[in-house]
């Protein structure tokens, strides 16, 4: 954040949008692809407006074929452009997923160097709109577990302004994750768009009682927890993980030696995630520095159901948040 | 091998399929009106895809079939399940999340199921029902059952990979398959032009051998006419028909959609060929009924549909305790 | 094992076989369908001879459309057969993977508990061929993480002829993971095939120094490992935890309560696995019962590389859990 | 729209060009029968899938195109790989797993990439590499350049979703890919019938408005001259075309085939088509060649062949610290 560049207000929708935008102005190479980004305007109306600015070369729309045009936007990575493909949600995503994991996150390796796949797949994730069992996925943990992908969680504003400028610059394949029920939230970024670091989990807030490692829709939530705690007098650390693949443990482990407890906190289904892995991972490190068991608080392992009521209780909220971190220092 | 099949406009009608057709018509227009006043109104939330201007389709079709057949739908499948005998009260009640609903409220708008009615949804990834449709019918082959199963899909669903698979393998296996192509031109905000390099997508059943047949979806005789003559090929042959009914929307895509894609000329030129009004008059006019049938059709359903709102807004929410049940069988 | 039922050797091969031979004869509603299970006599050898026994509506050679026959096997399923689909290997997968998780593990809960799924899928899955980047993934990982499916590993000759015949007996949609290394590996079993209980894990070996937790093709590895320490006075107990969705972990808790010690093997990718999850729950629930960290051996992450020392290197070898156990049991 | 072309009979050959075509078809068929061999001694593992009788739709096809235009191809693919003048002694290495090899050994038989020839694999999931090659061609077309994209596959491969996702794609938006299946009458062990309701595959390119052609593909002129006329087409009108080369496979699927699917007979049959002889045969009835010019060429063939295998066995093997280098870009 250089000086005069004054800062604004804008929904995470503006800085996915603005960073689409700077994105195509700042490169030829790069061209956006994906289903209704163009003439509909984005399904989540992140791209409005860029068809009529940038044209049908720079803002193609595509028809219903997952593995067709994911796999089109590797073939155009192999050949020299800059592709930027956007999967609706990630709920259609497995229709790609092949395209993924087989080409994208393999081709390096197995051309022993020869081939590097520049593109970028851009995804909305996650629940909070009452799309029942079929469009509420929370998918992270299992792009997380592909070695050759970079796996980025965009869980704040400056990330989703940031994380796409960044990973336009790196050759190899990178996925990242927008949450669909943070579209409409307000954030304070600097007036131009910058490109931020994609190598390291981010300290939302520092503290010294425990650390709550989370990501994506889990930040915000976070936060809000632990700054309802601090009343209380419970200082927690709220870590963003940012980057899911490959993982920052560094900055967890130091966390976690200082505050000798963590919370991991996410909407994903509670086996086999994202919350699982750190916790191994602090186990196998830094074991000793513990003062209680790390906990999980996660999504139930339930295709989603669509009342408000059930869809609320299905992932992990403020309150359990904070009621969780209460239960976890009274213990301890 | 494959032919297209031509249709002879329709030619007989009589009072009781007319005034039963219209009523189907009617029905779902104003049970989908009141479903956008309720959205609104935040009475029904997630997704809503109306199918107002494309009633004639499923009545048509779904006339053409007996109790024991099969059929699937997608998202935008509220006109499937009414025509299909589907309680209005109940498809309300799951829109409005209540246990009461068709799946106790779990499914909403996009997730209709009813065993008793062999009506299987309801399927939100697009496409992802032609395989399982496929299946179905294979199933009867192999029982050797007289059902056979109606597939419905957009235009937008024939460009997956899973509309491919699934024409060669019901062509390959021979199986008692009606796939329905519902042809409104649009696939959200996605032009056919933008979706398919052979727009007259009849000519596809070609590539797998499959008799085909396109009609004019905005006239429900004519619809009737081609279901009934492909249903009888289908359960006399034992093979798969591909019929593409041409169709509009008249709404949104959604309620999320401001539909910059089209102009609004486009809309009310195809709201000239509403298959309601075309229905109607032609009925009168063949003096098959009169105002007077008209009116007390309005007056039925309007109570009927003031029926569904009520028993939906007296039904009653699924209670937490019970969010885990039904993720595998037996007691949750 | 009855009396009367004498013991034979076999391989893991020939337990697969007999289990579906024993499946197709004494259920006429169940069939195979696969790439290749009939004519060529199955990729593995499995099914040859099975199309000559039971005839081509038993025995279905499939064209390749994985998303297809999986969909289409789904389909059957909710027509009342029992179809057993078989994905020829796990590589392949993915491209079916919108049919297993958005249909066959959704539609029971999204249909309000309406629709049960009776499906059972077979891959084989592993490395050990050095068939390199796109034929050697170990996903279990990524089936375990989702809700609706019940996930078995067939890390033994018993679960190899075993599993399957319990798994048609579930209302619920079950994938069968098999070894493709293991084929030839000879084993004792008595005569008959009889189904095995499918929701415990497998104690392999009781000790009392380490539990050692796997499953797959890390069952005979681990116990081999076990039996050479037993010599140097290590007694490891090892496990089978066969089941990873849902998983048994009852006894794995009780394992760890009295070792007091963990080592997770696995060939799958070292992030986000099946260990992670054992791990985190162990830290979760027995935390006080551990007298040193939990560690994992899992597969190095790396899309498979072709040489076979390269090959080796990329899992678990049995040294490697030798040398694992030997120092984790000094540091305690 | 569409049309389907057809290739008048090859009329014009010279001594060059008839030599050029008989040498690589010898080379390739030298090469293999080499590789089988070293096949059964273990010098080369994993999968190993023989082009012998096809040699002349590669050698045909690769002909007709230039040094910058991309070619894509199967895990059949050392055929392509010779024909598009990649070095027999850096395939042959690459089969060995050793570091001289065109992939550093790390992809085998199933993945030779060599990106300054513009070959791009070698690619093992079966129509995986189909919608990377739209992508290709939709690259060079905003690039605005004059390469083309020449891609092969099976006719098994045409059953899978991703032909029909990449065919309608490459014809909606105008790119310059030729799409050639080879058709050799056997998916593994799956014969045409069994995997296409439809089997004159050129008849698939109408469901598209794609221009195809079917050509015989064990005359290495009339696919040279109906490739020449493709490319042609493609380059000039910068549109997708077709091209389906009837051909057949004189040996097992792989190495682990037992070919129980067809009879013997039937590949003696085909074997009278073989297009080497052929070739041979034509070239000295047109008095182009002699018997000594066979007999050098054998001799030269002989020696590239052994020197091939003299670099492989020379080689040497990946060091294991180097096992994670390439799983991303930069230092490993
Ligand atoms: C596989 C998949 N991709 C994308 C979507 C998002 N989506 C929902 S409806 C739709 C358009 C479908 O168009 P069409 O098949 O023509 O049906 P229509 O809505 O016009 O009835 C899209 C892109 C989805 N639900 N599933
Ligand atoms: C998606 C996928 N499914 C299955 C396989 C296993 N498999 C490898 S080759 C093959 C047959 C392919 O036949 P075809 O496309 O006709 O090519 P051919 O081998 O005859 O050259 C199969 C089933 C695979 N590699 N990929
Ligand atoms: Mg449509
Ligand atoms: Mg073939």
């Amino acid at each position: 954040m250089n000086a005069g560049n004054d800062h604004i207000k804008l929904t995470y929708r503006e800085a996915l949008k603005q960073a689409i935008r700077e994105a195509l102005s700042k490169d030829d190479r790069v061209f956006l692809m994906g289903e209704d980004v163009g003439r509909y305007g984005g399904s989540f109306a992140v791209t409005k407006g860029l068809l009529q600015e940038f044209g049908p070369e720079r803002i193609m729309d595509v028809p219903l074929s997952e593995s067709g045009f994911v796999g089109a936007g590797i073939g155009a990575a192999l050949s020299g452009l800059r592709p930027v493909v956007e999967v609706m949600t990630v709920n259609f995503s497995l229709l790609a997923m092949d395209q993924i994991v087989n080409n994208a996150a393999t081709l390096l390796y197995m051309s022993g160097g020869q081939l590097n796949v520049p593109v970028v797949i851009r995804m909305s994730t996650g629940l909070g709109r009452q799309l029942a069992a079929q469009h509420s996925h929370s998918w992270e943990p299992m792009y997380a577990h592909i070695p050759g992908l970079i796996v980025l969680s965009a869980g704040t504003h400056g990330d989703a302004r940031g994380m796409l400028l960044t990973a336009l610059q790196s050759p190899d394949p990178v996925i990242i994750f927008e949450y669909t029920a943070m579209m409409n939230l307000e954030g304070t970024l600097p007036g131009h768009p910058e490109t931020v670091n994609i190598t390291k989990a981010g300290i939302i807030k520092e503290g010294k009682d425990i650390s709550v490692i989370t990501y994506g829709a889990g930040v915000y939530k976070s936060l809000d927890a632990a700054n309802e705690l601090s009343g209380s007098g419970i200082d927690a650390e709220v870590i963003d993980l940012r980057v899911l693949r490959p993982m920052d443990m560094e900055t967890v482990f130091n966390s976690v030696k200082k505050t000798h407890r963590a919370l991991l906190v996410e909407d994903a289904w509670g086996s086999v995630n994202i919350g699982a892995e750190v916790s191994a991972r602090i186990m196998e490190n830094v074991f000793y520095d513990l003062d209680a068991p790390v906990q999980r608080l996660c999504g139930a392992e339930v295709p989603m159901p669509y009342p408000k009521h059930m869809e609320d209780a299905s992932v992990p909220q403020k309150e359990d948040i904070v009621a969780k971190l209460k239960k976890m220092l009274q213990h301890g | 091998m494959e032919k297209i099949t031509v249709i002879p406009p329709s030619t007989t009608i009589d009072r009781r399929l007319g005034l039963n057709l219209l009523y189907q018509m009617m029905l779902i227009r104003r049970f989908e009106e009141k479903s956008a006043e309720l959205y609104t109104k935040s009475k029904i939330r997630g997704f809503l895809h109306l199918y107002i201007g494309e009633e004639a389709v499923a009545v048509g079709v779904i006339q053409a079939l007996t109790a024991e057949d099969n059929v699937l739908a997608t998202y935008r499948e509220h006109g499937h399940a009414l025509a299909r005998g589907m309680d209005a009260g109940v498809i309300m009640a799951e829109m409005y999340g209540k246990m009461e609903g068709c799946c106790r409220g779990r499914g909403g708008s996009m997730h209709l199921f009813d065993v008793g009615k062999r009506f299987f949804g309801g399927n939100a990834i697009v496409a992802g029902h032609l395989p399982m449709s496929v299946g179905m019918a294979l199933a009867s082959k192999k029982l050797k059952k007289s059902n056979i199963t109606c597939c419905f899909f957009g235009e937008g669903a024939a460009a997956e990979g899973e509309f491919h698979e699934s024409m060669n393998l019901a062509a390959l296996w021979n199986v008692p398959l009606l796939m329905v192509c519902e042809n409104n031109l649009y696939a959200m905000g996605t032009a056919i032009r933008y979706s398919h390099a052979v727009q007259e997508l009849e000519k596809k059943g070609a590539a797998y051998g499959i008799e085909s047949a396109a009609v004019n979806g905005m006239d429900v005789l004519e619809v009737e006419k081609a279901a009934r003559a492909a249903v009888e090929k289908v359960r006399s042959t034992g093979k798969p028909f591909f019929l593409v009914c041409n169709t509009y929307r008249f709404r949104a895509h959604s309620m999320f959609d401001a539909e910059l894609y089209r102009e609004k000329s486009e809309v009310e030129e195809w709201k000239k060929q509403d298959p309601i009004p075309a229905l109607r008059t032609k009925l009168m006019e063949l003096q098959l009924i009169t105002n007077n049938d008209i009116g007390s059709l309005e007056q039925k359903i309007e109570n009927e549909v003031q029926q569904a709102v009520d028993f939906a807004e007296k039904g009653t929410l699924e209670p937490l305790e019970q969010l885990t049940r039904f993720v595998y069988s037996g007691p949750g």
